[in-house]
């Protein structure tokens, strides 16, 4: 079976449609194509370093673990948000050209690379760390069944690949967007956690989770398939319940 | 966040799924409603003035371009409605966001199976004449 | 100071690298000076993310462990070559470097009980090797990623300055002493020097010497190649790491967990090969053994696939609830990548390399050596990009974790320390001149050779000649095409003329260290005439503990050395021995 | 392990804000609406002769009944906080400058209050058989009749 999968693997011709913006020359982003030959097991993100090995240098996107666990590589392939080098060409419709832009509501800073400033700071403002004042000799304690309540929310990356998929986030940035969420989320339901409270209170903001629409964009983009809307959901409800 | 808005590139429109269309809709259909709603409750408030003058403005609601309007809003109200249950379905119970789709396209059939059988009757009323 | 887009900062204790090794040294340090992290990436982008199966600690929370255990396991796991002070304190200090994470808010797996629960791994074994226990400590197949977040988050908390996306190429010395180091800040192409008292090198490794890694992309030993540009040694960099189970072809890691919770390798025939070399231990033998039984099956004609190429990762056999609650990752993975459902289906696996044991020497006190014993003051090194050294010749699984949080802990503390008492050293005038030279030249030059070429060259040469196998003759030809690739390197030219995130520049500043990194290699695997642990000799099959019970110690010199013929000279530091007397290793 | 005592300070507060009570009111008055308005639209549109059927007569029976006036009155109160409040997020979510969308708030609740009164003034004093009125555009029970 799988020495079949190996074998098959042929190439073929891809064009791939990039939006590019050099802050030092352009006033536009604009679109440039470029045709690439790609293997069936080839990933965006091999589309993109071969562009960038073999015919335009400047070419620029940030990359680092190539296997879809360090979040650099976020970008909107085909209208929606995908890491790069978790994207198989052969999954996509290469009949036609395969569009890359950036990440959308974050600044373009150049290329695929926008400023995640933004982002990072609405992580920041959650309080995305375990606050706990006892201060026990060993580990604390935690059944497996309190470890699973927020099992899910512990897998992100920090890709902003929902964040960015946020039709919210998009009208005007300030939202603190899904992935802050996800985050509160992982501390607010770890049963070691002393401050849920106080993750409540920035979350219960104008900025907060109420403006979340359901619309499930975060849940379809995220590459670590976390359950955002349902994170969401949970912590609408313990604002409401006033407890996790 | 100006910077944002200088560099922010058009690009393609986001290829979201049925959660951000229905999305789209439930908000296009409020805002329609809600405009509706401004008309209805002044045109409603004539009764106050005469009932001549009541009946002339709904004698413009049995008009054919109208009349078929009215099927588009009693077909937005419905989605809005229905739609806007599935939204609480996925805020409160703890199923939904599995359910989500799902539950869309239940709307959508409800919507389309009720305007459908709405249709027949309410539009031989408004091309039946008097 | 010629250039005006030079930033200058000040600070006690500078940390360049934010994975495990930099952030565990920022959260010991953080509270008690003025410390700032460099990083060429966003913290939680690093490496140690990518880490899957576990941390090793002897709590005995399943069953019976002792550290003595786990520090026998380390020596013998490293083929004896390891430094026994060092490997006690690894041992010894793994149960609260545990504690540590765990009262930090790292959401390990739970025992029934509420306890860190533990699982088996490689090498890992009770009473001396008489079987397999359960050491390590994991968060389901993400250790890594559980503890690079877990990190990141507690730097948040204590407020810890980061400058990402800043790469440092430079270390400026003054007077033998370290007195900043000079970084490229990627969003706006300025010269940024940190002064600092003490210094902290923490960046991670250098798999992209490699083809077929399980590394980032930038890891590209840039500390450790900063360091060895600057005259100091490397030690051990003829001991390079694959790990048994990439996915063939694309390299991409399947933990060893995978096997820890009973996978099994299996040749085409689908026979267990791992009983005929490991009888006691089999599948969860060292690394070292495993993946040269996979090449030597794959040479010997049983290999699967088209080519015969790769072996089978076999987790058929287990329940697919244990397999999603304990290895959800990468059998996604081998699902995403080579579409192949581990429920159902064997894996194709082949060695990919994986870990550097080799690099920066360190004392204990995580203080950076200038040769065999003089310690360079204020200068550290902790995490993969160091070698203390507690892997010696072949590291074993969930130790390097440990070793980034014991011994960047370690950094933290004693980098602290001296900066309290010491005195700035003076930075001098022209401490970027250097990095300002080397952006101009690889800016301006108008060669016509492309760098992801000579790259991807270096990467082949290095696969076919100096991976799991190697013998004089293949490393010589790994020479002459470093040689060539060098000169050719001296005619490149980029295209990205830009200031702003100009990835282009640096990935032509990242090939320097790589081709510096990649010769060390070749020269010390070519004057280490034995096989030991990941280093195996087909034309010294056997290792040679009379002659090379030693660590080798490579410095870069300004002319040709005589023994090696090339401007590294190889110096040799012998091995701390306390109590394990070298023995044969059988598992 | 270093002991960390003081974590970053929460975001400091604004003003309380009444995000979550709007939240809960559209969730509320959602399923309420949903009884009312379909109810209403059964009633008027598809019962009967449907929409041929309404004129002022039609209205007036039915507002002869208490019942069907505290109906109406709580379908217009319920939509036009949910339809006006539902506005406000749109209005947020779009405007980007702060006295724009000040500006659009005040006017939406503005409008919203006198739709209120208006309607609700006209659905309690309303008469059904206004003196002097033709006499074949009354409800029956009318004494014109
Ligand atoms: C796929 C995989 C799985 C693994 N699984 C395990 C496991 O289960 N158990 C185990 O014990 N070990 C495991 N390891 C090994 C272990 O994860 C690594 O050795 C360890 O995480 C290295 O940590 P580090 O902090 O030294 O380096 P890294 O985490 O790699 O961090 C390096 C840092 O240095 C920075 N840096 C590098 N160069 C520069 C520069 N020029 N300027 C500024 N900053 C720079 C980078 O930005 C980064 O922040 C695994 C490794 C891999 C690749
Ligand atoms: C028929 C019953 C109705 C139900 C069940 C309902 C339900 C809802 C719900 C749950 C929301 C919140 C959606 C969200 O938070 O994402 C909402 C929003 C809204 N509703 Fe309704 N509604 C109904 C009728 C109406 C009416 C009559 C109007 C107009 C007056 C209206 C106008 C709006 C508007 C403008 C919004 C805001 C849309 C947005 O923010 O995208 N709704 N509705
Ligand atoms: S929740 Fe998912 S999509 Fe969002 S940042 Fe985390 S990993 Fe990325
Ligand atoms: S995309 Fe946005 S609207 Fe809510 S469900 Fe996700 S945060
Ligand atoms: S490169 Fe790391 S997630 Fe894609």
């Amino acid at each position: 079976m799988a020495e079949q999968k190996i074998a098959e693997v042929a190439s073929f011709q891809v064009t791939l449609m990039i939006r590019r913006f050099d802050p030092e020359t352009d006033s536009e982003p604009k679109w440039v194509d470029y045709d690439v030959e790609m293997f069936g097991t080839d990933r965006v993100l091999d589309a993109l370093h071969k562009i960038k090995w073999e015919q335009d240098g400047s070419l620029t996107f940030r990359r680092s673990c190539a296997h879809g666990v360090c979040g650099s590589d976020a970008m909107r392939i085909n209208g929606r948000n995908r890491l790069a080098c978790k994207t198989l060409i052969k999954d996509l419709d290469i009949s036609q050209p395969i569009y890359v832009e950036p990440i959308k509501g974050l600044p373009v800073e150049k290329d695929l690379i926008v400023d995640m400033n933004p982002f990072y700071q609405a992580y920041k403002d959650v309080n995305p760390f375990l606050i706990a004042s006892d201060k026990p000799e060993k580990e604390r304690l935690q059944s497996p069944e309190d470890r699973a309540r927020y099992d899910d929310t512990t897998k992100c990356i920090l890709c902003a690949a929902c964040t960015t998929s946020c039709p919210v986030f998009w009208t005007d940035g300030q939202y603190f967007g899904p992935a802050a969420i996800v985050n509160a989320h992982r501390f607010i339901f770890d049963s070691r956690d002393e401050a849920a409270q106080v993750r409540i209170d920035i979350l219960n903001d104008k900025e907060g989770v109420w403006r979340c629409r359901t619309t499930f964009n975060c849940t379809e983009a995220c590459p670590r398939g976390i359950e955002v809307t349902k994170a969401i959901a949970e912590v609408k409800q313990a604002i409401l319940r006033g407890k996790p | 966040m100006e910077a944002s808005l200088a560099t922010r590139p058009a690009g393609t429109l986001y290829r979201g799924k049925v959660g951000m269309w229905s999305w789209v809709l439930h908000r296009i259909t409020g805002v329609a409603i809600f405009f509706f709603l401004l008309v209805h409750v002044l045109d409603t408030a004539l009764v106050r003035v005469s009932p001549e003058a009541y009946n002339v403005v709904i004698e413009s609601y049995k008009t054919p371009i109208i009349g078929l309007a009215e099927l588009g809003l009693v077909g937005g109200i419905l989605f809005h409605g229905l739609n806007g249950l599935r939204v609480i379905a996925v805020d409160f119970w703890s199923k939904g966001t599995k359910y989500q789709n799902l539950m869309f396209w239940a709307v959508m059939a409800i919507t389309v199976i009720a305007v459908a059988g709405f249709a027949p009757l309410h539009l031989a009323r408004v091309f039946g004449g008097h | 100071m010629a250039n005006d887009n030079v930033t200058y900062h000040s600070y006690d204790v500078v940390i360049v690298g934010a994975g495990g090794a930099g952030m565990r040294a920022a959260i010991e340090a953080g509270p008690h000076a003025k410390v700032a992290v460099v990083s060429k990436l966003f913290p939680t982008r690093s490496h140690t993310g990518a880490a899957q199966g576990g941390m090793a600690a002897a709590l005995a929370n399943v069953e019976e462990d002792s550290w003595e255990w786990h520090t026998f396991d380390t020596v013998k796991g490293g083929d004896y070559l390891v430094d026994q002070d060092a490997a006690e304190i690894l041992a010894k200090e793994s149960v609260q470097a545990v504690i540590d994470l765990e009262n930090m808010g790292l959401p390990f797996n739970r025992t029934p009980d509420g306890k860190i629960d533990q699982r088996r791994f490689g090498g890992h074994t009770r009473d001396h090797g008489k079987a397999p226990v359960r050491r390590s400590c994991y968060a389901a197949d993400r250790t890594g990623h559980m503890i690079l977040q877990t990190l990141y988050q507690n730097c948040v908390k204590l407020g810890i300055e980061f400058y990402n996306e800043f790469y440092v190429l430079d270390l400026a010395m003054n007077d033998g002493k370290p007195s900043a180091v000079v970084a490229y800040e990627l969003a706006t192409g300025d010269i940024h020097v940190f002064a600092a008292k003490s210094i902290v090198f923490a960046t991670g490794g250098f798999g992209k010497i490699y083809k077929t890694t399980s590394n980032a992309h930038t890891l590209t030993g840039d500390g450790v190649g900063i360091i060895f540009r600057k005259g100091l040694p490397l030690e051990d960099m003829e001991f390079y790491q694959f790990h048994p189970t990439g996915l063939a072809g694309l390299g991409i890691l399947l933990s060893e967990a995978a096997r820890g919770e009973g996978g099994i390798l299996r040749n085409a025939s689908g026979e267990r090969f791992m009983e005929r070399y490991a009888p006691t231990i089999k599948d969860l033998a060292p690394r070292d053994m495993v993946a040269r039984a996979m090449a030597n099956e794959v040479r010997e004609g049983r290999g699967g696939g088209p080519n015969k190429d790769y072996v089978f990762l076999d987790l058929t056999h287990l329940e697919p609830a244990v397999i999603d609650a304990k290895l959800p990752d990468i059998t996604e993975f081998a699902r995403t990548y080579l579409g192949v459902e581990p429920y159902t289906e064997p894996v194709p696996v082949f060695p990919t390399a994986h870990y550097a044991m080799g690099g920066i020497p360190t004392n204990i006190k995580a203080e950076v050596l200038s040769d065999n014993d003089t310690v360079v003051p204020g200068l550290y090194a902790a995490g993969e990009c160091a070698c203390v050294s507690v892997h010696g010749a072949n590291r074993l699984g969930t130790n390097s974790l440990l070793d980034i949080n014991v011994f960047g802990k370690r950094a933290g503390r004693y980098a602290v320390e001296y900066a309290k008492t010491a005195k700035q050293v003076p930075v001098p005038e022209n401490a970027a001149d250097e990095v300002l030279a080397m952006l101009e030249k690889v800016r301006k030059a108008k060669g016509k050779e492309k760098v992801a070429q000579l790259r991807k060259e270096l990467q082949e040469t290095m696969d076919k000649n100096a991976q799991v196998f190697r013998t004089e003759e293949t490393l010589n030809e790994a020479f002459d095409k470093i040689q060539e690739l060098r000169k050719r390197y001296e005619n490149i030219s980029i295209q990205d003329q830009g200031k702003r995130f100009n990835t282009d520049l640096l990935e032509a500043i990242e090939l320097g260290f790589l081709l510096d990194l990649a010769e060390v290699t070749v020269i010390t695997c070519r004057e280490r005439r034995e096989s030991r642990g990941a280093h195996l000799r087909e034309d010294f099959p056997t290792r040679d503990d009379q002659k090379f019970m030693v660590h080798s110690m490579a410095y870069k010199t300004e002319n040709t050395d005589k023994a090696t013929g090339t401007n590294i000279k190889l110096g040799w530091k012998p091995v701390v021995i306390t109590n394990y007397q070298p023995m044969e290793r059988k598992y | 392990m270093v002991v960390i005592e003081t974590p970053v300070q929460p975001r400091s507060r604004k003003a309380a804000n009444w995000e979550k009570y709007g939240w809960l009111f559209m969730r509320v008055s959602g399923p309420l609406l949903v009884v009312l308005i379909f109810t209403h639209l059964i009633v008027n549109l598809v019962l009967g002769d449907g929409i041929k059927a309404i004129d002022f007569a039609f209205v007036a029976g039915k507002w002869a009944d208490p019942f069907w006036q505290v109906w109406d009155m709580a379908m217009l109160w319920l939509a036009m906080i949910h339809g006006t409040n539902g506005m406000r997020t749109i209005v947020n979510d779009y405007t980007e400058k702060e006295r724009v969308r000040v500006g659009l708030n005040y006017t939406l609740w503005i409008v919203c209050a006198l739709l209120i009164v208006l309607g609700t003034l006209v659905i309690f004093t309303f008469d059904p058989c206004p003196a002097g009125a033709a006499a074949e555009l009354l409800p029956s029970f009318c004494p014109a009749n």
